[in-house]
């Protein structure tokens, strides 16, 4: 038999966040997958309590301003989680919100801080330039798209993925990937470790009591990330029978052996769109954006105050914003009745 | 058509929309492409496939969407999918543009979207690569959008997000990166550029209406390739100005920007 | 209860059924392990998953399905999905039985469904795979379903189409399958049978009602252990027939198979 | 920098039958994603002669008995298509007709020849074994989900994926497998290569003109299968207006831009099931099953006379396997109105 080798011509310097290992996953599926059928409804305290753990790698679903899971990062910030490792696939606000919570150790680097169309917050990027220079906050370098098949390369079993972009950039030499010659073509590729996490939350459309979910739109990374967490924490706009769920099986996304918590969230995504639900909400957004601007940093805080810390939990905080009234005119938003 | 007539996002939404070919796969992000894009839709190219990096495939916009993620990306689209999906299919070869920018831009379409200053203490952090590394890594052609700054347009950049022609002919495939890729035009508020084939450094093609060599030479940080036959880029038609204002963005949710 | 109430397939359905514990993922194929499965989850194990190669995640079967892929494996399912994600849940840990078959198996649980003589001049050439070998790598623990007969049963399979523990215990870890899986029960219309914990070879450790030591060990063509304190399988109650005739398959399309 | 290496512990000596590499073909996808939006109805014999050429690598749709595109594979057949090369995951009925008409050259195997609880036809068998000793086909040895693996790695445009099983098997040492320790992990894992196909042929529920693609029921390899092939031929049961397509984006798998011809064939997959229309034709199964074992062959030569080369297209084949009235009991029985 041959004896031949593969060559790896370069190799980031990049720390890997998440020490979880394909087989020690494998071990905890084997008994995690047994809980498949039970009824694993629960409040978000309880679920964030029980699920999430100083130190965790954590995933988060939705990209951008939609279907965040806003009811769980409050509860994540309350509940004062320390040193949290992220998976950072263009996060935007919940992500922003943990970091300026104090709850970030180390950040998987896709995309951060920004609010695309909003700008950055400039507290918040401030926070992370001094945290950077401190060396409070660790961070490894990827794009979108070698995070999204980090979380594949995980859900899929494997230890990496094969890829062909990352190359001739400079993250890649902060980054934990690994460049060889294709032992088939002989063509440069790039190697990116999976990620796998202690916890994943996702917010979708609707799911039934065990967890078997279906969610509407743009999917951005979250099969392979609902996949790719030894506990997985659904929040849902509305709970349905099995039976509907069985009606269209073609529409499962998540089904329920990877599912450890369900918790029903009406308007959990606000102030972020819900996919044929209800709209971003722009006006919330804008006082955020405002807010970050105090360079005193007193009308950030004054926010999470308000937001957050002053209110117990997410129906509080959606009288806050509006309630009711203000939540019809994000579904009259969303569905075209009103003008943005 | 006196100049008064229209704004920058829509001189610059025109400019770029002339250069989308029917039957383009094109990665769009929010704001101008967003615009050059629907334009060219409408004018030219009826059979593009526009595409948004969450999982929105040749969505019907009704308005324009707010990130690459909201529910006008998928609304009324052909196909909505994960974000593995949608960049195996530009490293698959199926898509032809993408439209990037960035905070700093180098000769050779280097651009940079990370940091400013050392990357350990950086004067500025910016968000990083989102899905800008793999677009311009992997689709064929690179469309890039950006204001003519000096300060933006830089001998060097600080970081390279996503490589451009990295530091000539030849380096992105030495790198590795797929052949044939690379930075292809770039749109500012002031001219029209593309990179010279031999040398793959930027050049000036165009010059957007009113602006002179000079004023873009002034406005960029490294010695510019100025083409012989440059070209007066013609100011937008009535009718292209006509579709912009009243189907790609009747409510001027992104055109509004452009007002200065 | 006599024994011509019940068919060979009745038989080797309940033995496997009993087998099965509640909150169990498993793969089942077409036959005795549908018919073993189904049965397990009418008696004690109503929280199993049941998964389809094809893309059918836990469907309520209205009637037995004829292929891993037709309708029936779909019906009313909680999902439906490709081949890859089906066995990346094997991969990923999450599969903990898959049942076999195959046309030879040796001491070890190596199973041979490819080629009977020589691999390029075969005298008998079988379909191949399938999808045993990666649930056999992947799952945690194989059952296996065969006739019990001396040319099944050899002292080394002519070709490993599915892995058991290769040539003794660690040299599936030492090949590099996935660590703690491997075959677990090997069911036959005979005998009950497992792998001896320390030598990973084939071990009897019951007899089904009527047949000796003797039958079985005649019936093997290599050195069978034999467990000492060895069950007399208990024959099906009359709820296991009952439940098997009335509510798993009515129509007897797989159980009128086993009527001799 | 490092320059370190993988070490490949081990290769197989099978053959790869395709020889596009992941370069070639995206310099194809560049100009065909240009007629995405192009209207590609025509018949289905000129898609066979216009896109199936002899020495083609082949891949199909369906799984078993499940949508197979049975009037692609009559026209293949009745156009003496040769010397083409097979991926053969799960292949039934549709592979042994190409077999036994003396289609094939090589075969990449996952399953071939059986026809699962029908058994294996006793002259398609021989004529496998007769032409693997006189050497007359070539055999690279798979199985169901490195088969699968090798066309996702495709689609996703890379030109291998690390998996876990292959190991310890003699199917490895007929492959073109390597065996390397991972450089994450230090496990061993396997790498099998991508297949990019000249052409493949998928039997789908509902397509419009431009070939957005609907199925009910399981996908088997077909998303992989769709994204890899130059030339991708969508037979289908009835042809859809666009706007019901945009009604729900979830249920599109394969997009036009894909495709390269539309050709609409009610009952296409006859005699196999299609999930939600008809079921498997087992009568004539067992007709089929019947003439393979008649050893003299002759049985066997009326059966492919009667059904294939005595006929000028599918509607012919429907009318000779009883037509209408037949057709509408196997939709009875998909639809468990009858027994079987």
């Amino acid at each position: 038999m041959a004896r031949a080798s593969i060559e790896i011509l370069d190799e980031g310097a990049g720390q890997i966040f998440s020490k979880i290992t394909p087989n020690e996953f494998r071990e905890h599926m084997r008994e995690k997958v047994r809980n498949a059928w039970r009824d694993k409804r629960m409040d978000i305290k309880t679920a964030i309590k029980q699920f999430v753990h100083d130190g965790d790698y954590l995933t988060m679903g939705g990209v951008s301003f939609v279907r965040l899971s806003m009811a769980a990062v409050h509860e994540i910030i309350r509940q004062k989680k320390r040193n949290l490792n992220l998976a950072a696939g263009t996060r935007t606000y919940d992500f922003n919100l943990l970091l300026d919570a104090g709850c970030v150790k180390n950040i998987d680097c896709g995309y951060i801080t920004g609010m695309e169309v909003f700008g950055i917050p400039y507290i918040t990027r401030k926070r992370v330039e001094m945290m950077i220079t401190s060396g409070e906050v660790g961070i490894s370098e990827y794009d979108n798209a070698s995070m999204a098949w980090r979380h594949k390369a995980a859900a899929m079993g494997i230890p990496f993925l094969p890829i062909r972009n990352m190359m001739g950039a400079d993250a890649f030499k902060h980054s934990a990937a690994k460049k060889i010659r294709c032992p088939f073509t002989g063509e440069q590729l790039v190697l990116v470790p999976a990620i796998y996490a202690d916890v994943c939350i996702i917010h979708v459309h609707r799911c039934d009591i065990y967890g078997n979910s279906q969610i509407e739109g743009a999917l951005n990374e979250d099969l392979g990330k609902s996949k790719s967490a030894k506990k997985l924490i659904i929040t849902t706009e509305k709970i349905i029978d099995t039976e509907e769920i069985r009606l269209s099986p073609d529409r499962t996304l998540i089904p329920c052996f990877y599912v450890d918590a369900v918790v029903k969230i009406p308007y959990g995504a606000h102030p972020n769109n819900m996919p044929g639900m209800y709209y971003v909400d722009i006006d919330h957004m804008n006082e955020y954006m405002a807010a970050s601007r105090d360079p005193s940093g007193k009308a950030f805080e004054e926010y999470y105050e308000k937001y957050i810390f002053g209110v117990d939990n997410f129906d509080e905080y959606l009288e806050t914003i509006g309630g009711k009234k203000r939540l019809e005119h994000l579904e009259d938003l969303e569905h075209l009745r009103v003008r943005e | 058509m006196e100049k008064k007539d229209y704004n920058i996002f829509e001189l610059m939404a025109v400019v770029a929309a002339r250069e989308i070919e029917d039957g383009a796969f094109i990665y769009i992000g929010t704001g101008i492409p967003m615009l050059a894009t629907s334009l060219a839709q409408n004018m030219h190219a009826p059979n593009i496939v526009p595409v948004f990096e969450a999982g929105g495939i040749a969505p019907q916009m009704p308005t324009l969407p707010l990130s690459v993620g909201c529910s006008r990306t998928t609304y009324r689209a052909i196909r909505t999918c994960d974000m593995p999906e949608i960049f195996e299919m530009a490293q698959l070869g199926v898509a032809h543009y993408a439209f990037l920018g960035g905070a700093q831009i180098d000769k050779y379409g280097n651009l940079n979207a990370t940091v400013k200053g050392k990357y350990n203490a950086p004067e500025v952090r910016w968000p990083g690569s989102g899905g800008a590394n793999a677009f311009g890594s992997l689709c064929w052609r690179t469309m890039i959008i950006m204001n003519h700054e000096k300060r933006r347009f830089v001998e060097k950049v600080d970081f390279i997000t996503t490589p451009g022609y990295i530091d000539g002919p030849g380096a992105r495939e030495r790198a590795g990166l797929p052949p044939g890729t690379g930075p292809y035009r770039v749109f500012t508020d002031k001219a029209l550029l593309d990179f010279e084939d031999k040398t793959k450094k930027m050049r000036l093609i165009g010059l957007l209406p009113g602006v002179t060599v000079e004023d873009v030479v002034e406005s960029t940080g490294f010695e510019l390739l100025i083409k012989d036959d440059l070209i007066n880029v013609p100011p937008p038609t009535e009718e292209e100005l006509r579709i912009l204002r009243e189907k790609v963005d009747p409510y001027r949710i992104v055109l509004s920007r452009g007002d200065q």
